[in-house]
């Protein structure tokens, strides 16, 4: 996996988890929830691959890639300001917040259009179990998008008013950590719910 | 210091290009219509790689501890292999 | 003691037990009712029995759970109680109505107490474990709303801790969610789906909190590790349990007219309920083994391990047994949810109960801990019970795996009376553990009155 | 395992976690009350399937039976006895009660009248019509 990767820095010593330990607990549990999740989809697709297969060519690809790249692009955002902070550069990092902030309500409006057409077409959570599995991956994701978001705002107060540097990095790295995670499982909810078939 | 952030975020940038590169390369993929095991196979791996460099860069646990990490990219391996033994299970 | 006012705890924790023997007193005639079926009928009918055992269950345990915010509120507070008549005279309305509905319960027929209290003005009666006449229902409400106003203005004035404050999101919650026992629509459905609301949401959440924060508490005392470290896993083991546990009453919403999504939501979540368990058990060890002193009072340790242990085993793995929506399906109703019901029972809230008591009591008590005689007791008795019920556990296990063998498996299904003749062995059995649990129980209440050279107070 | 472990962040992550999963459950339940109508046989309802219900809970029958699943483990399940005895059936057990077989399980004779019986029949029926997603799984319960 490493070597796939660009030269890494020369590691710090000794080697720490960044973010605080409590809140990676939270997205263990987290990432636990979601695998499960995912690995419930896949083993009750193999039941029904047609149905599956069916329904699934019905969801709009794009606006699954576009919020995507927007997770992506937002993930990116966070990883510069939690960088900027680190180099004491707390109200710039703030700067890069916002960016990511404006990824993440783009990721929302999209979605909120794509449940709007889901809704209208009378998909809903009883109407067929890929259907169950679509909603509910996607809304318990979506959730976790507006949490993060709150979590991101929170880091953005405290770094407009200079509070993050390369002495007080908890806060920032945790948030981030956290967000990364949001990007994370949608990066294999995406292939698996929209495209995988 | 500031050199090794400068250089972070280089190689963040880097990874970030690539990830929405794979990104438009698994829609491309979806829009093309096929399926089957080796088109599975192939975005489940473009998944997982993408998944790592996320684990490793952004959540910066390349510099973690190992357990850390262990237990991280294991949660990956282990979901995108149970998903792929689901996906071997359905195979027509 | 350090506060004068800890001292209204000492009420609440003799009510808790006593009404703790009169329920396994009825635990053993519902025990004999099941294999010998005519067992005092029609004096004392199985139902009327277990309203009574369940009931009792329900209320010594919140009797346990004041006597215990009373006794660590002010000591986390660091302040008097705020008015400890009050919970005196609280303690006697509680104990009155508590003792006037099982007396209820065993002289009246059960329609007729239902008409002479209201019920036909707002039915809340017979459904489990909420048995009670509307006017006791409304008199917990009162006697929960003083108490918490107690306590919240105890807390308010004092020093705020993780602990204490917890305890309060656990026993307001506790308070909250009862309310949901005053809705119950004819729509059968509606009625379930609301009714788990207090009882998922009370055992497998709020309460959860009370449990946590007690035996934080206990650890503090007798561990003497730091506050901060204790407090932080506090939070986190907490965090697990209500992030897997709320979701989790989904388990619950496979098979009464809910919609299907349940069964994958319900079991993706209660799937996961385990892990705040063992979390729990391995914080309570580790605590212990990085102990910076040694408590005298090696019972109160002994109870702290073992609440770890057995709510592990009973709420997790046995819980977990039968969670997932397939194996749930046979197992839904049977044998096995009994079996799993007591060991997780008294795994979580009677251990836990008997641990702030045990730590407690003595110092009520004024003296630090027990003399070696009543503490040696006191482990037999720990030993006793949690074996017996570790027993009682796996004959109703194995009683429910024949059970949903031969009447739900089975090509040709049994009836559900055929079914029960031929379990009656692990019945025995079963009933045999809970006299070996009784004479636990007896051997715990022996201990009280165990003299021998004690330490004096001050620990 | 190294890193910073503060106690302000595991309580953020406590408050934080309870009010998003609860959020989410009352989303979930929201959803379940409006699919509500399509399981819970509500168009079956009638006054005297509510005095049934009303009759069931009174003489707490649950102390013994279970109803689709719920309740005492005692005696058979009942959420699909109107499908397995049938309305004769229950009648004539109900006042056959109690059968006096020494050794035997006993229920209770709750002296109802005719109107009474057919009022719990009914209130039985609307609950073995429930979907129950197939649950028990034959008709012994």
């Amino acid at each position: 996996m490493r070597a796939a990767c660009p030269p890494l820095p020369a590691p710090r010593t000794p080697p720490t988890l960044a973010g605080d330990l409590a809140i990676w607990i939270f997205i263990l549990a987290e990432l636990l929830a979601f695998g499960v999740f995912f690995i419930a989809y896949a083993f009750a697709r193999a039941n029904n691959p047609e149905l599956f297969a069916a329904e699934q060519l019905a969801l709009n690809r794009d606006a699954g890639a576009i919020n995507t790249l927007l997770l992506l692009t937002a993930s990116y955002f966070v990883v510069r300001a939690v960088h900027a902070a680190e180099a004491g550069q707390s109200r710039h990092g703030a700067r890069w917040l916002v960016a990511a902030l404006g990824c993440a309500a783009g990721f929302v409006a999209i979605k909120i259009g794509e449940y709007a057409a889901a809704f209208s077409a009378g998909i809903s959570l009883s109407s067929s179990t890929f259907h169950m599995f679509y909603l509910s991956l996607t809304f318990f994701h979506f959730m976790h998008v507006l949490l993060g978001m709150v979590i991101l705002g929170a880091l953005w107060l405290n770094a407009r008013r200079g509070l993050y540097g390369p002495h007080n990095m908890n806060g920032i790295e945790s948030g981030a950590a956290y967000w990364h995670m949001v990007d994370l499982v949608w990066l294999i909810l995406f292939p698996l719910v929209y495209v995988i078939r | 210091m500031n050199h090794d952030i400068r250089s972070a975020n280089r190689r963040s940038t880097v990874l970030w290009v690539l990830l929405l590169a794979a990104t438009v390369f698994t829609w491309a993929v979806g829009e093309g219509g096929s399926g089957g095991a080796a088109i599975a196979a192939l975005l489940l791996g473009v998944a997982a790689l993408k998944g790592a460099a996320v684990i490793l860069d952004f959540m910066a646990l390349a510099r973690a501890p190992l357990l850390w990490q262990l237990i991280t990219l294991g949660w990956l391996v282990l979901v995108c292999a149970l998903i792929g033994l689901a996906y071997w299970k359905g195979m027509p | 003691m350090k506060y004068k006012s800890q001292a209204v705890a000492m009420p609440y924790f003799i009510a808790a037990i006593g009404l703790f023997v009169a329920q396994i007193v009825f635990g053993l005639i519902l025990g004999m009712q099941y294999v010998v079926g005519d067992f005092l009928f029609p004096e004392i009918p199985f139902n009327v029995a277990r309203m009574v055992h369940t009931n009792l269950l329900i209320v010594w345990l919140l009797f346990g759970f004041m006597g215990a915010a009373y006794y660590m509120v002010p000591e986390e507070s660091e302040t008097e109680l705020f008015s400890p008549r009050l919970a005196l005279a609280m303690f006697w309305v509680f104990l009155i109505a508590g003792a006037l509905t099982i007396i209820g319960y065993l002289t009246v027929d059960y329609a007729t107490l239902a008409k002479y209290t209201g019920n036909d003005i707002l039915a809340t009666m017979g459904r489990e474990f909420l048995e009670q006449p509307l006017l006791t229902k409304i008199g917990i409400v009162v006697v929960a709303l003083v108490f918490l106003f107690n306590i919240t203005m105890t807390v308010l004035k004092g020093r705020k801790t993780a602990i204490s404050v917890v305890l309060l999101l656990g026993l307001w919650g506790l308070a909250i969610f009862f309310l949901f026992s005053f809705y119950n629509p004819t729509n059968l459905v509606l009625d379930k789906y609301y009714w788990w609301w207090v009882v998922h949401l009370w055992v497998e959440g709020v309460w959860e909190l009370i449990m946590a924060a007690l035996l934080a508490f206990v650890l503090i005392k007798v561990t003497g590790v730091d506050r901060e470290v204790i407090e932080k896993w506090l939070y986190v083991i907490i965090a697990l349990a209500l992030v897997t546990g709320i979701i989790g009453t989904g388990h619950h919403y496979y098979w009464i007219g809910t919609p299907e999504y349940w069964q994958w939501w319900g079991s993706i979540f209660s799937a996961l309920e385990p892990i705040p368990f063992f979390a729990m058990t391995v914080f309570a060890f580790n605590m212990v083994n990085r102990r910076r002193r040694e408590h005298p009072n090696k019972a109160a340790v002994l109870w702290a391990l073992g609440t770890g242990v057995m709510a592990f085993l009973g709420a997790g793995v046995w819980g977990f047994l039968h969670t997932l929506a397939p194996v749930n399906y046979y197992t839904h109703g049977s044998q096995i949810t009994a079996a799993h019901g007591h060991m997780a029972f008294y795994g979580a809230y009677v251990m836990v109960v008997i641990t702030i008591i045990s730590y407690a009591m003595p110092i009520l008590r004024g003296r630090a801990c027990n003399s070696p005689k009543a503490q040696v007791l006191e482990m037999w008795s720990f030993w006793l019970m949690t074996i017996a019920m570790v027993f009682i556990t796996l004959f109703l296990t194995a009683a429910g795996i024949l059970q949903v063998w031969l009447q739900r498996v089975a090509e040709e299904p049994m009836s559900f009376m055929a079914v029960q003749d031929q379990v009656a062995l692990f019945y025995w059995m079963r009933e045999w553990s809970g006299v070996v649990f009784f004479i636990g129980l007896l051997a715990y209440v022996a201990s009280f009155f165990v003299k021998g050279k004690e330490q004096p107070a001050g620990a | 395992m190294s890193g910073t472990f503060t106690k302000a962040m595991a309580r953020n992550v406590f408050y934080g976690g309870t009010v998003f999963f609860f959020l989410l459950f009352l989303a979930l339940t929201l959803d379940t009350t409006k699919a509500l109508p399509k399981t819970d046989n509500r168009h079956n309802i009638t006054a005297d399937v509510a005095a049934g219900k009303h009759i069931w809970e009174t003489r707490n029958c649950l102390g013994c039976h279970t109803l689709l699943g719920e309740g005492a483990y005692y005696a058979p399940e009942l959420g699909n006895v109107y499908k397995r005895r049938g309305p004769d059936f229950i009648k004539a057990w109900m006042m056959a009660q109690p059968t006096g077989t020494p050794g035997r399980r006993q229920m209770p004779n709750f002296h109802l009248s005719d109107e009474e019986l057919d009022q719990l029949i009914a209130f039985l029926k609307y609950a073995s019509e429930i979907n129950t997603q197939n649950w028990p799984p034959n008709i012994e319960g």
